[in-house]
């Protein structure tokens, strides 16, 4: 459970999220961010997974303040956050950057590496080929794996389509879907009707703010997402 | 404009780019579209100079041999492309960046205040002259996006090469950006080879696609006739055909 | 390039300077050895000034400038007596031996992509190289024992003039600096500068907007090169001797980019104000007595200091604490480009 | 803290005549009551870099000697002063040390440079400036030339007598199998040619560079049975050669050592400092009353033993202390004139005095082993010498070679 | 003259430099490998551990005793410093990094040169006393001989862990991303804190070997970093088998090209060859 309670938040001195408060659990399944470009949604997921620092009102992961927290330490009580700039392993294999995934996980290694090979069979195929090398899409695949095999409480997804091909799209959201069972997805994405289709909380930030919360299918609806989007 | 013949480009064992053979004529939009890995990529930097292609490969641009160019001559013959994975100068302001195009990517010498005006009427152009002060680090993916695609123009290229430039845009900021890819066809006569994953992008203003899977060409054809390709809509599209 | 003053005010800065330095003899009058210290003071900001275009633009980091100093100082001297003509006519000769040596450094780097670490090493490398040779080479160089570097006929100019040979030096090399700074500033403020900018931060992305990245780098490290040719000839003549252990990597190269990062990296002012603090720290330490024997460890935790706490260097912090008093009208975000996160 | 002078910052400005003060205001000597400004003598000292054992042992000697000249009313009823710096055991670095001096301190006089290099560098300062100096050791021939006249020796003899030396002892002693390593350097290579010039045997000489530290790839080259091994050339890597010959299984009878503190010798070479032919070379004669009585009175003010190299610090300062009364007055063109005219008798086997260019006349170089037996002027040390070889009087060295 | 036991014996020695080399490469390639910081101090750590040897030595303790203190007293220095100078480093990133690393640790050598010079201003050494071993009419140096035993067994360890252990790989990560490192739960700092100590032990055991065969004065310590900087760089600054194999081959051609054509050829060879490998291949580098 992470709770963001009215956090400011800042890259030097431009302030990017406003008094900002939100809470995901392991009771959601799907919880959905849309907003425009720089609306501060990896932002508000950085802040969470302790990569970026807030400088006002706090952040708690299952109690305990983020700030006080390495990041590493937030992925070991369970939050993973699979970024939108990916940050492979470049120069290791592709099996390896997939181990690293099981950094927390060991036990269940062999397991959660069957599961995301059967999720993207290139990444099988391509298992010794070095990250940096694959394709702008594959490497979106690894990327995704790589937070899968964590086998986290909840799952930071930051634009997981960026970069797929319809086919591959269409299959990530049905895994998310699959998952969604056991794992806490929340979901950053621009493909808005997939998001908020799959949603049972979701959320429309702009410049820095929510200005919407409902489930996702009703938000789809809202004059809120027609005017933001159309 | 562009003719491309059998481009071959290998990693190893792996064949990305498998003896491709296309052209792109003046004034023509066109779209480039395949599954992850296909090599489409790869297309664009053995064009650009980026990698170098196999023996055997021809590539002309205006009449000219440019495979045995480097990327640098080949920008300045007016083939510019933009990134995947954006290379925006983070330090530089939006307006430096695209100073930078205009003053180096032609065969022109002109003034560094002429160079800048280049740039200002290019930032219009794209819709982002309200962040031409910006340092470069501090504006959002999206808007580096449109920030390579502002300094390629400022180059005043014949032929524009865009990698997956809509992706991570809101549906209503990839109508204005089809919008922008079309007026550059109409007002500036520039010609535009389009690698993208979002169809809606694509299909709406491209004249032609080209397919391409494991490396070679799937198909060919205007986006209606892709759309009813069966063998595109099985390799690649799944149900948004 | 946006942090960057206006050329306007960068010429008046470097006007400043230079009349600065060309009084600074009348303050320690008669002293030879303060003739001296400013002298050395100049030779090692022109140093800077160097590595400054060619590390602090264009990120190739020469680490053989003692060497390139020692091929300068050596080759002026060996052909001037070898052929028995005057140092001036060697010393351009030298100089263009040093500019090629740095020119293909940096064509082969270039093309070959080598990362700044790299350079850096195959640099040092031949640093070691250039000075095993002063040293091993002793028929030719003198070896460790070094030779009397007397050539410029200075004493002449200085009888027709009037003043001592020591302050025709010196004036020498004030006109070399001015004049250095003159290029660095044209350099810089020229298509050149942008092109070392955008490389620097960037080469794919250059290259694919039409920057022809070899060809600068290597166009950098040519005019680095000679100028720390040219200087390395000054540098012997300044002491009159030409010394192996003059030229090397710790007596040279240490201190240059000390100098350079403490006065500021891609500043035009950085590697004179870097010059002053640490030729005035050396001098300080070696005047006071009672710490003769400590002398080095405290350069050492002065440096640990000073780069810590002022290692985007002093112009640089001197100017943002001059627009802060000014109460940020120079404009908003001028200085913050440090603080990008990430 | 043995440091000379260490007290006391620079002589600034002090004004005032020369008789006005009262006593104890200027200078801070350690012993004050004498009146006047400080005299102020220059002490160029490697504390770093490969010669800093000679730099430490130098100094040690000098600051004690200053403390007796002080105490016992001063030189022309004023203190010595030292100001010391650091050469780095460079030549440029000296170069600039002695021209502060001089310039920013009034220094009358120098001592201590090591190394030829650096002493060649110095004496042509000595020479532009007027200023004498004593060199603590600098063997090179070339340190003193026909234009030199204000360079003085005192530590080290020249090397071409130093090898003229070794040569009796090679034919005394009948050796054919000799080997030289010297260091590439002034010093290695006046040595060298003075084995050329002296030796009656072939001597395959390798030059080694200074900062070698590993020589088992040229100890390698000669034949097992060598029976003296000259490494005076190489005063920095002696210690080294002579551990790696153990190593390497060579025995000679003979490892001529440099002129190196015999302190360092014991501390690095251990029980093979005693018995390993490891010859110890100076000037000071360590056997005699005189140097007993002064090493004496050194060991109970200092707790340390006073050795060859304390005695070449301390031998430096009252030369200079007695030039400058012969001069009558502080002024270094008189200092080096009273110097070249001394006759001063003292820890040295012989008088020093000196030709018209400063080279040593009539000195006894003397060669030792150490032994573990500490001497009885400092029952706490750990090394005493035993007497090997001893010249005659050697005659100058004309400047001119 | 030169006979092929010679040869033998020289190529021990060149073996034995070799591993000495191969140790400060190992140590400031894992450094730089993890944390972009180029370990200017490194050789200085190695002298540090031969002088710390050496005044155990002189208390009358056996040079077993003595190796281990020094060790322990350079690792445990070595965590100073990661966690006062380092700490302050890191906190920069990117381009910063690297050149605050280098200037930093610059600084340290230079002020602990200052330092130890006033304590040991002469050479030292550690003589093994193992003699000659006489293989084949060969006299090889026993010191050189257990160099090459000890050094192997130590690389051979520090290169089990890094391959062969989970911990060994997270260390990879940090280097190749540190964000990512974090998410996926690696703490990049431990992991530094921790080969930055080990690098420290691995360069000191460097110091230790170098001085049982020959003799180490504090200015050596620059030189040793040069040394290591070339062999890391000749061997890839990542690739511990490259810092081994460039060691290894370094040594052999200094030993060598000492014998046959003298000690300036012969750096001069050291270093050309090191330049031509940096020519050579240096994707493999990068
Ligand atoms: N590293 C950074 N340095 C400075 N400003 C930044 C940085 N990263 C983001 N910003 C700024 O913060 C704001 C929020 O950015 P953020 O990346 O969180 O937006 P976003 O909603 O995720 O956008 P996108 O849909 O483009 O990913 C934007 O204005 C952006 O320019
Ligand atoms: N340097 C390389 N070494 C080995 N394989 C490579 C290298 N670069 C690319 N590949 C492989 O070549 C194939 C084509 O890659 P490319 O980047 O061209 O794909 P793409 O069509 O652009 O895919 P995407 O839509 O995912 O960006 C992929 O399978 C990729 O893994
Ligand atoms: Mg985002
Ligand atoms: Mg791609």
């Amino acid at each position: 459970m992470i709770e963001v309670d009215g956090i400011d938040v800042s890259y030097g001195n431009i302030q990017v999220l406003w008094d900002l408060s939100f809470h995901v659990s392991e009771e959601d399944r799907v919880v959905s961010i849309v907003g425009p470009n720089g609306a501060g949604k990896s932002t508000l997921l950085r802040v969470m997974s302790g990569l970026h620092p807030y400088h006002a009102g706090s952040v708690t992961a299952w109690g305990e303040d983020v700030a006080e927290m390495d990041p590493s330490e937030v992925v070991q009580r369970g939050f993973v956050h699979v970024s939108e700039e990916r940050n492979l392993f470049g120069d290791m294999t592709v099996r390896e950057n997939l181990e690293m995934g099981a950094y927390t996980k060991r036990d269940t290694l062999d397991e959660t590496l069957r599961e995301v090979f059967d999720l993207f069979p290139i990444l099988e195929e391509r298992a010794s080929q070095r990250a940096g090398s694959m394709s702008g899409g594959q490497q979106q695949m690894l990327a995704i794996g790589r937070g899968l095999m964590a086998r986290p409480k909840i799952l930071a997804l930051d634009e997981p389509s960026e970069g797929l091909a319809p086919q591959i799209t269409n299959r990530v959201f049905e895994k998310i879907d699959e998952i969604s069972e056991e794992v806490t997805v929340l979901l950053v994405e621009q493909h808005v009707h997939k998001a908020l289709g799959l949603a049972d909380r979701a959320y429309l930030l702009e410049n820095g703010e929510f200005v919407a919360e409902d489930t996702g299918p009703a938000l789809l609806e809202s004059d809120h997402i027609k005017d933001a989007y159309l | 404009m562009l003719a491309v013949t059998d481009l071959r480009k290998e990693f190893g064992g792996l064949v990305a780019v498998d003896d491709v053979t296309f052209e792109i004529a003046d004034g023509e939009i066109v779209g480039l579209i395949g599954p992850n890995g296909a090599g489409k990529t790869t297309l664009f930097n053995s064009i650009t100079g980026v990698l170098e292609p196999e023996d055997g490969t021809h590539v002309e641009f205006d009449g000219t041999d440019i495979v045995a160019l480097e990327t640098h001559d080949i920008a300045r013959k007016g083939l510019v492309r933009t990134f995947q994975i954006v290379r925006v100068f983070n330090e530089m302001t939006v307006l430096e960046n695209v100073t930078t195009g205009a003053l180096f990517g032609n065969d022109e010498s002109i003034s560094r205040d002429e160079a800048e005006e280049r740039a200002r009427e290019a930032l219009e152009f794209i819709g982002l002259a309200d962040k031409a002060d910006v340092l470069a680090a501090n504006i959002p993916i999206a808007q580096k996006k449109q920030l390579e695609l502002a300094r390629a123009l400022a180059s005043k290229p014949r032929l524009l090469l865009l990698d997956e430039i809509a992706s991570g845009l809101t549906p209503g900021e990839i109508a204005e950006l089809t919008d922008t890819i079309r007026r550059l066809r109409d007002e500036r006569g520039i010609s535009v080879f389009w690698i993208e994953h979002i169809m809606d992008a694509v299909m709406s203003v491209a004249d032609r696609i080209i397919v391409l899977n494991s490396g070679r060409k799937l198909a060919e054809g205007t986006p209606e006739e892709i759309r009813a390709n069966d063998s595109v809509v099985e390799a690649y599209l799944g149900d948004e055909a | 390039m946006s942090s960057r003053a206006s050329l306007g005010t960068e010429v008046r800065n470097v006007a400043i300077v230079a009349v600065l330095f060309a009084v600074a003899p009348l303050v320690v009058l008669g002293s030879s050895y303060y003739e001296s210290v400013l002298a050395h003071l100049l030779l090692i900001a022109l140093f800077a000034v160097a590595l400054n275009i060619v590390f602090g633009h264009t990120d190739q980091l020469f680490l053989f400038v003692g060497g390139l100093a020692g091929v300068g100082a050596y080759t002026t001297a060996l052909l001037a007596d070898a052929l028995s003509i005057s140092a001036w006519v060697t010393l351009p000769v030298a100089a263009l031996v040093c500019g090629l040596i740095g020119m293909l450094v940096s064509y082969v780097s270039a093309k070959r992509n080598f990362t700044v670490v790299l350079i850096s090493i195959l640099t040092l490398n031949l640093q070691l190289v250039f000075s095993e040779i002063f040293v091993g080479a002793r028929d030719i160089t003198g070896g460790s024992t070094g030779f009397p570097y007397e050539y410029f006929s200075l004493g002449v100019v200085a009888e027709a003039v009037g003043i001592e040979t020591k302050l025709v030096l010196y004036y020498i090399v004030l006109v070399l600096l001015v004049a250095t700074l003159g290029v660095y500033l044209r350099l810089v403020h020229s298509k050149y500068g942008i092109a070392f900018d955008a490389i620097r931060e960037d080469e794919v992305a250059a290259e694919s907007i039409g920057i022809d990245v070899v060809r600068y780098k290597t166009i950098a490290g040519f005019v680095a090169a000679l100028i720390i040719g040219v200087v390395g000839a000054f540098f012997a003549r300044e002491s009159g001797y030409v010394l192996p252990g003059g030229f090397t990597f710790l007596a040279v190269d240490v201190i240059v980019l000390i100098v350079l990062v403490v006065g500021g990296l891609r500043t035009t002012l950085g590697p004179v104000v870097g010059a002053v603090i640490v030729v005035g720290i050396e001098e300080f330490l070696s005047s006071a007595q009672s710490l003769q024997t400590w002398r080095t460890a405290i350069f050492g935790a002065l440096l640990i200091v000073l780069f810590l706490y002022f290692r985007r260097g002093v112009v640089r912090s001197a100017r943002d604490l001059v627009a802060d008093a000014r109460g940020g009208s120079t404009g908003g975000n001028g200085g913050s480009d440090v603080d990008g996160g990430q | 803290a043995g440091g000379g002078g260490s007290d006391g910052e620079t002589n600034t400005d002090a004004s005032g005549g020369d008789d006005g003060g009262s006593d104890s205001t200027d200078g801070g000597s350690d012993s004050g009551g004498n009146s006047g400004e400080p005299i102020v003598i220059g002490s160029m000292q490697p504390l770093s870099g490969p010669f800093t054992p000679w730099g430490n042992a130098h100094r040690a000697g000098l600051a004690f000697a200053v403390e007796e000249i002080n105490s016992d009313g001063g030189v022309l009823g004023r203190d010595l002063e030292i100001v010391e710096s650091d050469t780095k055991s460079d030549a440029g670095q000296a170069d600039t040390v002695f021209r502060r001096f001089v310039e920013q301190e009034n220094a009358v006089a120098t001592v201590g440079p090591v190394s030829s290099d650096v002493g060649i560098r110095t004496a042509r300062t000595a020479q532009e400036l007027e200023v004498p100096m004593l060199l603590h050791m600098s063997g090179t021939n070339k340190a003193i030339t026909p234009d030199t006249t204000y360079t003085f020796r005192v530590g080290l003899l020249p090397a071409d007598t130093t090898m003229r030396a070794q040569a009796n002892l090679v034919a005394d002693a009948g050796y054919e199998k000799v080997g030289a390593i010297i260091g590439d350097y002034a010093w290695g290579r006046s040595i060298e040619e003075g084995i050329n010039e002296h030796f009656g045997v072939d001597v395959d000489v390798q030059a080694a560079p200074v900062g070698a530290s590993d020589f088992k790839s040229f100890i390698r080259k000669y034949p097992d049975d060598i029976e003296m091994m000259v490494a005076t050339g190489h005063p920095p890597g002696s210690l080294t050669i002579a551990n790696q010959l153990n190593e390497l299984g060579y025995s000679p009878e003979v490892i001529t050592g440099p002129s190196f503190p015999p302190g360092v010798i014991a501390g690095a070479l251990g029980e093979f400092a005693f018995e390993g032919g490891f010859t110890h070379v100076h000037n000071t004669d360590v056997y005699s009353d005189e140097f007993a009585e002064v090493a004496q009175r050194f060991g109970e003010a200092r707790g340390s033993q006073f050795d060859t190299h304390t005695a070449y610090g301390y031998v430096s300062a009252k030369m200079l202390a007695q030039a400058i009364e012969d001069a009558g007055e502080a002024d270094p063109v008189a200092i080096g004139e009273a110097l070249r005219g001394i006759k001063f008798d003292t820890l040295f086997a012989n008088p020093i005095e000196y030709t018209e260019n400063g080279e040593l006349k009539n000195q006894v170089q003397i060669y030792s082993q150490l032994t573990a037996e500490a001497p009885s002027y400092y029952p706490d040390g750990k090394f005493g010498f035993e007497e090997q070889f001893r010249t005659d009087a050697l005659p100058a060295l004309p400047a001119d070679q | 003259m030169v006979t092929a036991s010679t040869l033998l014996g020289l190529a021990v020695d060149g073996l034995a430099f070799g591993v000495f080399l191969a140790l400060l490469g190992v140590g400031i390639t894992l450094v730089f490998g993890l944390g972009e910081v180029l370990n200017l101090a490194i050789g200085t750590f190695a002298v540090l551990a031969v002088l710390v040897a050496t005044v155990v030595v002189q208390q009358g303790m056996g040079l077993v005793v003595a190796a281990v203190v020094a060790l322990v007293a350079v690792a445990a220095f070595g965590l100073f410093v990661d966690r006062t100078l380092l700490s302050l480093v890191y906190r920069s990133e990117g381009e910063d990094r690297i050149l605050l690393g280098i200037f930093t640790t610059l600084g340290l050598t230079v002020l602990l040169d200052g330092i130890l010079i006033n304590y040991f201003p002469s050479r030292y050494t550690l003589p093994l006393d193992v003699g000659t071993l006489s293989v084949a009419g060969a006299t090889l140096t026993g010191s050189s001989l257990v160099i090459v035993a000890v050094g192997t067994v130590v690389l051979a360890a520090v290169f089990a862990f890094l391959r062969g252990t989970f911990l060994g790989k997270a260390t990879r990560t940090v280097f190749q991303d540190e964000r990512g490192a974090r998410l996926v739960g690696v703490n990049p700092r431990r992991i530094r804190t921790l080969i930055f100590v080990l690098s420290a032990a691995v360069a000191g055991l460097g110091g230790l070997v170098f001085a049982a065969g020959s003799a180490v004065a504090v200015s050596n310590g620059f030189e040793f970093t040069t040394f290591a900087l070339i062999i890391s760089i000749v061997g890839g600054v990542r690739s511990l088998v490259g810092a081994i194999g460039a060691g290894v081959l370094l040594g052999l051609v200094n030993q060598f090209a000492n014998f046959f054509v003298g000690s300036y050829i012969a750096t001069i060879i050291l270093f050309v060859t090191a330049i031509v490998v940096l020519l050579a291949r240096p994707e493999a580098i990068q």
